[in-house]
């Protein structure tokens, strides 16, 4: 769950790292509101849960309450990656002498949290990462242990942080390691953390995105207000609806519906089909032991998307039965009628089963199976991968 | 024979007393699987399909000698259980709950590490050497025993792979379930390297898939193995995932991309695959 | 720092500890208007910051609204080991099926936190400790770990709590270790921890003890009401005028008047007094390095006790120098005078410079110094001890 | 010739730039003592007295050798201190502070274990090895080379027993306190046992008082020990202190008077002593 740079800088407020004054303003009439009680110049930062909106012109400054509209109004109308701007961030512009990078996340591989930081803060941090690895300094930490200060101290001191403000800086970073900690994070950071004019130093912003599955555990982040929330861009009309009914969907620009098993499944039947000449009109997941009911809506969505050419499907029966996926399948051709050409295979656990229900059904209605070729496990998934894509280029596919 | 489990393990079932746990003990008895007893805090002296329940994990390793364990617990009760397991001498812990909080699994893993135990998962389909036992939630259709060993991220996967090991009469040594977690009990490199000590895997096919970090950490595995490694990458042509911050740029670099991670493994010797149908055609080639 | 059971009871309410009903009283009218509201029998507790309240008569039960108020007079008007009832918890009694023990406390010699049980709770826990040790349980934690539910479940279980309730046993235990841990405690009591008739477990008492030097860390504490606060029973006028002055002192039976140095010859010059045949009238100590005006203040103290029939001094010089010592001798003299007889010593740092000064002082106006006797480094301290106390018998003293 | 400290230990002082440590540097180093730095965040590249300051104990380690510590700072920040000091590397160390929160210490010492350093205090006076090195607050006055060696909780007794052995002519090898507060760095048995494998030592005076478990743990040491052991406490007519409660009790059991202290130290073989004129008496009768 990634945080709003507004919300990331109540967090560092509560673990007493320096944010600055800031206002958060949801409309034009509010900035100019507000920043008519500022001092100039004042800078306007959409508030989108994506990287990069400064090149997307997402941040914009201001001499004078005017103009602080009219460029508030320019960001309020920005999309940024599929994220419509619906508030902005304004704050009196800093006079930065210097910009730090301090960062907290996970290291997978090694099962360690680990603390990054750097003398070269900014845009560019990952170019230094990988030009000039020596300007990034790292300590890796086990789950359990503490970061002293004396440690944060000699992580301030590498990255030039002036002596006296070394105590300061380490605490900073000691504070946002206890903020990784304490709110389950995957990853904190402050990026940049500047040093003014006047020797202070500031988090000019904010990026935290906290572990999904330990938000239950943080129930103080609701009554900060900070809720969970869907953290892609703007969804599609289909991946809407895909929510709504609790499916893990996801459109892509090809041609072919994909209506495949688990997840693991999901991922390498698109390679397949790629590696065959197709393109996937989607990714989806069918979740563990699919009743028939998700598996009717599954394919709605892919039969009502004029994207899709031609429909792949396959099912390994494993908790999941290939006769309940059978019904499924024919509770769909039943309540909804299948439109494209369907390819699809059944294996794994009751397949000749599902095979039989569907011999059955086809036998009293042949017409409701006219789109449909289904196989079972004597047909490699290879097989049914190549016809897909036939299918799809017989329907005028690329 | 196999790597981890066999039909000499004893196992025990954490959470047997709930409906996951009830119905799969049930399903892995069926398969032959040498299920001793299970724990529930506050249910010791209950019985479940005839095995008996025990408060704590200790209890049941002391009275039925139970080694290995399956946990069928929500979630948020992993980090414990998996914890007690470790501390009550469970030497091989299966954790088949999904959404275990990142933070759990490292104090999890750590503690594991420190008593030699290993875990797979979260979010595993389980752990299977056909024939003899059947761990987690795995159909046993899929599955014969043969010389293969397979160890997969997906469970679907698995099947695929274990299905085409079996239709094409390799069959399978023991098939492990790394699990679909960010974070997870055991890596590649750690399973493949018991493969490699187990004498009756003459190959092994490891499934990994885009994102993530662990199958990059295999390579220095493979190259140490005498025993031939397979390797698929799922996820080639995926979308590019999130990344996460610079940070997660810095710390995990160029990993992550499915064609990096095939590049990786193949040049420390794995022989890549593309499609299942790929995989008895590299075994036959190497002369499995 | 001892909470009262009221306070304790707060924080055991914060950890999910079961406390049951109650209602915090400061006079018998409060009560009476309290217990008209509540179920009958009522229990009423007297609220010291020290054991034995029961045996000295402090808690009471009461079956309707006259008869608390009578028996909570009775309650305001004791004083239990030297602290005068100032409030009265009243809680419906509860009916008791089974009382355990529960407690969290150090073990310093061994550097760790130990939880220790028992299913045989009640006032008798200390002898159930010393005649049937099999019956207490317990578990030594090092104070990085966690305890966790499945050890707290394993220590439930063998103090005899019935299996349905034992997930609600370990939650209680590893609520009491994280409360103890996280408010930096020495000792945190359940005494008892009632089973009740109908199968609830409650924390029939509290008793918790912080650690004073590691308060300032809990802010939270003064935000419950809960503030720092003198511990001792009721203080003598001269302890509380000690008290003010910010010398540790303490009034004892005896008659020799004890002017030493720092706590630790302080607490062994009371036994050489009492090797020579003496008893001291007091316990003090000067604290390092004390001042010319500290020092006069505590032989203000002495002068000032009837009870002191003479006055023992020693000084060692360390940090502290003697000559700073005899000046304070020396300026309270001069502003006071000294009315009884004194033997004193000074060594160490500067002491030929002190008694040098004492000297001078003694030849410009012998009158001030007619009652002491003040030696060097070439009288042992066992022979000032032993003149005091000759001193004292002169006077009159036992 | 002494223990834990001599001439050439390297001494650095954590909180050199604030006043107690400037102060007390300027008197060690007056004595004699081989202060070689200090450490003060962020105060890094100043001096003191000529010593220079380090933002931190490693970059005071690694310029100037110390392998000493002499901690001056508010109570608050000696558990991090001393953390530093001995991931450091410092191999003894010396918490003048007192008032250092109980956890606080916990958390100490089992560092210092971990790392196999010696910590003394909080709340001591220091550690002298007289004509060599004077780390604390100690008055060197009582002080003179010889052949007894001292361990004591408190400061003042310090001084009149060295004063004794002084003015009697047998002299100090080392004095050690032990510290004031509640739980303490190091404990009787721990000095007592340096001082055992010390050859110039010929004796030790070991003084405690009522209260605390450490007098109690030494009974062990002192049956291991070829040199003699004479013991003062403190306390004897002492009015009791209040019990921690049950627990403390159950924990403590019948630990804790002084009478009791001297009766345990004298069953192990200690020779007790009730003032300090005992003291050259008994050390005569046992021909040191």
């Amino acid at each position: 769950m990634r945080l709003y740079e507004f919300e990331g800088k109540q967090l560092f407020e509560k673990f007493k790292i320096p944010v600055g004054e800031r206002h958060l303003a949801k409309s034009p009439d509010e900035v100019y509101r507000i920043v008519s009680g500022l001092r100039y110049p004042v800078v306007i930062k959409s508030q989108v849960l994506t990287g990069g909106r400064g090149k997307a012109g997402g941040i914009k400054t201001a001499e004078g309450a005017n103009e602080a509209r009219t460029n508030a109004e320019i960001c309020f109308g920005l999309t940024i990656k599929g994220f419509p701007v619906e508030s902005v961030l304004l704050e009196p512009r800093l006079d930065i002498k210097k910009e730090y990078y301090i960062g907290v996340t996970l290291d997978r591989a090694n099962y360690k949290i680990v603390v990054i930081a750097s003398g070269e803060g900014g845009v560019d941090i990952e170019e230094t990462a990988a030009d000039n690895p020596e300007k990034i300094v790292r300590k890796s930490l086990s789950i359990e242990e503490e970061l002293f200060s004396f440690d944060a101290l000699t992580i301030a001191k590498k990255t030039g942080i002036p002596s006296p403000l070394l105590k300061e800086g380490a605490a900073i970073i000691v504070n946002l390691y206890n903020l990784f900690r304490k709110y389950d994070a995957k990853l904190v950071e402050i990026n940049p953390l500047v040093l003014t004019a006047d020797d202070r130093l500031i988090a000019a912003d904010a990026r935290v995105s906290l572990d999904d599955d330990a938000v239950f555990r943080h129930p103080d982040l609701a009554d900060m207000g900070i809720e969970k929330r869907h953290e892609e861009g703007e969804m599609t009309p289909r991946e809407q609806q895909a929510a709504e009914w609790g499916i893990p969907y996801l459109d892509l620009d090809g041609d072919i519906g994909m209506f495949p098993g688990g997840a693991g499944f999901g991922i390498m039947g698109n390679d397949f089909i790629h590696y065959y000449g197709g393109k996937p009109a989607n990714f989806m997941d069918s979740g563990g032991g699919p009743s028939p009911e998700r598996i009717a809506k599954m394919l709605v969505l892919l039969d009502e998307n004029p994207n899709v050419k031609a429909i792949f499907g396959a099912r390994f029966g494993g908790i999941s039965r290939c006769d309940d996926f059978a019904r499924g399948v024919i509770m769909f051709l039943k309540d909804h009628g299948l439109s494209k050409s369907m390819v699809m295979r059944m294996t794994g656990n009751m397949w000749q089963e599902g095979v039989r229900i569907f011999e059955e059904a086809k036998q009293k209605d042949p017409e409701l199976f006219k789109n449909i070729e289904a196989h079972g496990i004597e047909t490699p998934i290879e097989e049914i991968s190549k016809r897909a894509v036939e299918l799809a280029k017989q329907e005028g596919g690329n | 024979m196999a790597i981890l489990v066999d039909k000499n393990s004893k196992v025990m079932v954490q959470g047997i007393t709930g409906g996951a746990g009830k119905f799969h003990t049930e399903r892995m008895l069926a398969y032959g699987t040498n299920i001793v007893g299970g724990s529930t805090p506050g249910k010791g002296g209950q019985e479940v399909h005839g095995k008996p329940v025990f408060d704590t994990v200790a209890e049941c390793v002391e009275n039925t000698g139970a080694d290995v364990s399956v946990i069928f617990l929500p979630a948020r009760f992993v980090k414990e259980a998996a914890i007690e397991a470790v501390r009550a001498g469970i030497r091989f812990l299966v954790v088949v709950p999904e959404h275990i909080p990142i933070h759990d699994m490292l104090h999890v893993r750590r503690e594991a590490v420190a008593h030699g135990a290993t875990i797979i998962g979260g979010n595993t389909a389980g752990i299977i050497s056909p024939g003899q036992a059947n761990l987690g939630i795995m159909p046993d259709i899929a599955f014969k025993p043969g010389r293969v060993g397979t160890v997969s991220r997906s469970g679907s996967i698995t099947y695929y792979v274990a299905d085409t090991l079996t239709q094409s009469g390799y069959g399978e040594t023991t098939c492990v379930g790394l699990g679909g977690d960010p974070v997870l009990g055991s890596t590649f490199d750690e399973i493949l390297l018991k493969f490699e000590e187990d004498d009756a895997t003459k190959a092994v096919v490891m499934c990994g898939e885009i994102g993530g970090v662990y199958e990059e950490r295999a390579t220095d595995a493979i190259r140490q193995m005498k025993t031939p490694v397979l390797a698929m990458i799922g996820g080639v042509y995926a979308p590019p995932g999130k990344r996460m911050g610079h940070a997660g740029a810095i710390v995990e670099g160029k990993m992550g991309t499915a064609q990096d991670k095939l590049d990786a493994l193949a040049e420390a010797g794995a022989h890549p695959c593309k499609t299942f149908s790929d995989i008895p055609k590299t075994l036959a080639k190497l002369g499995v």
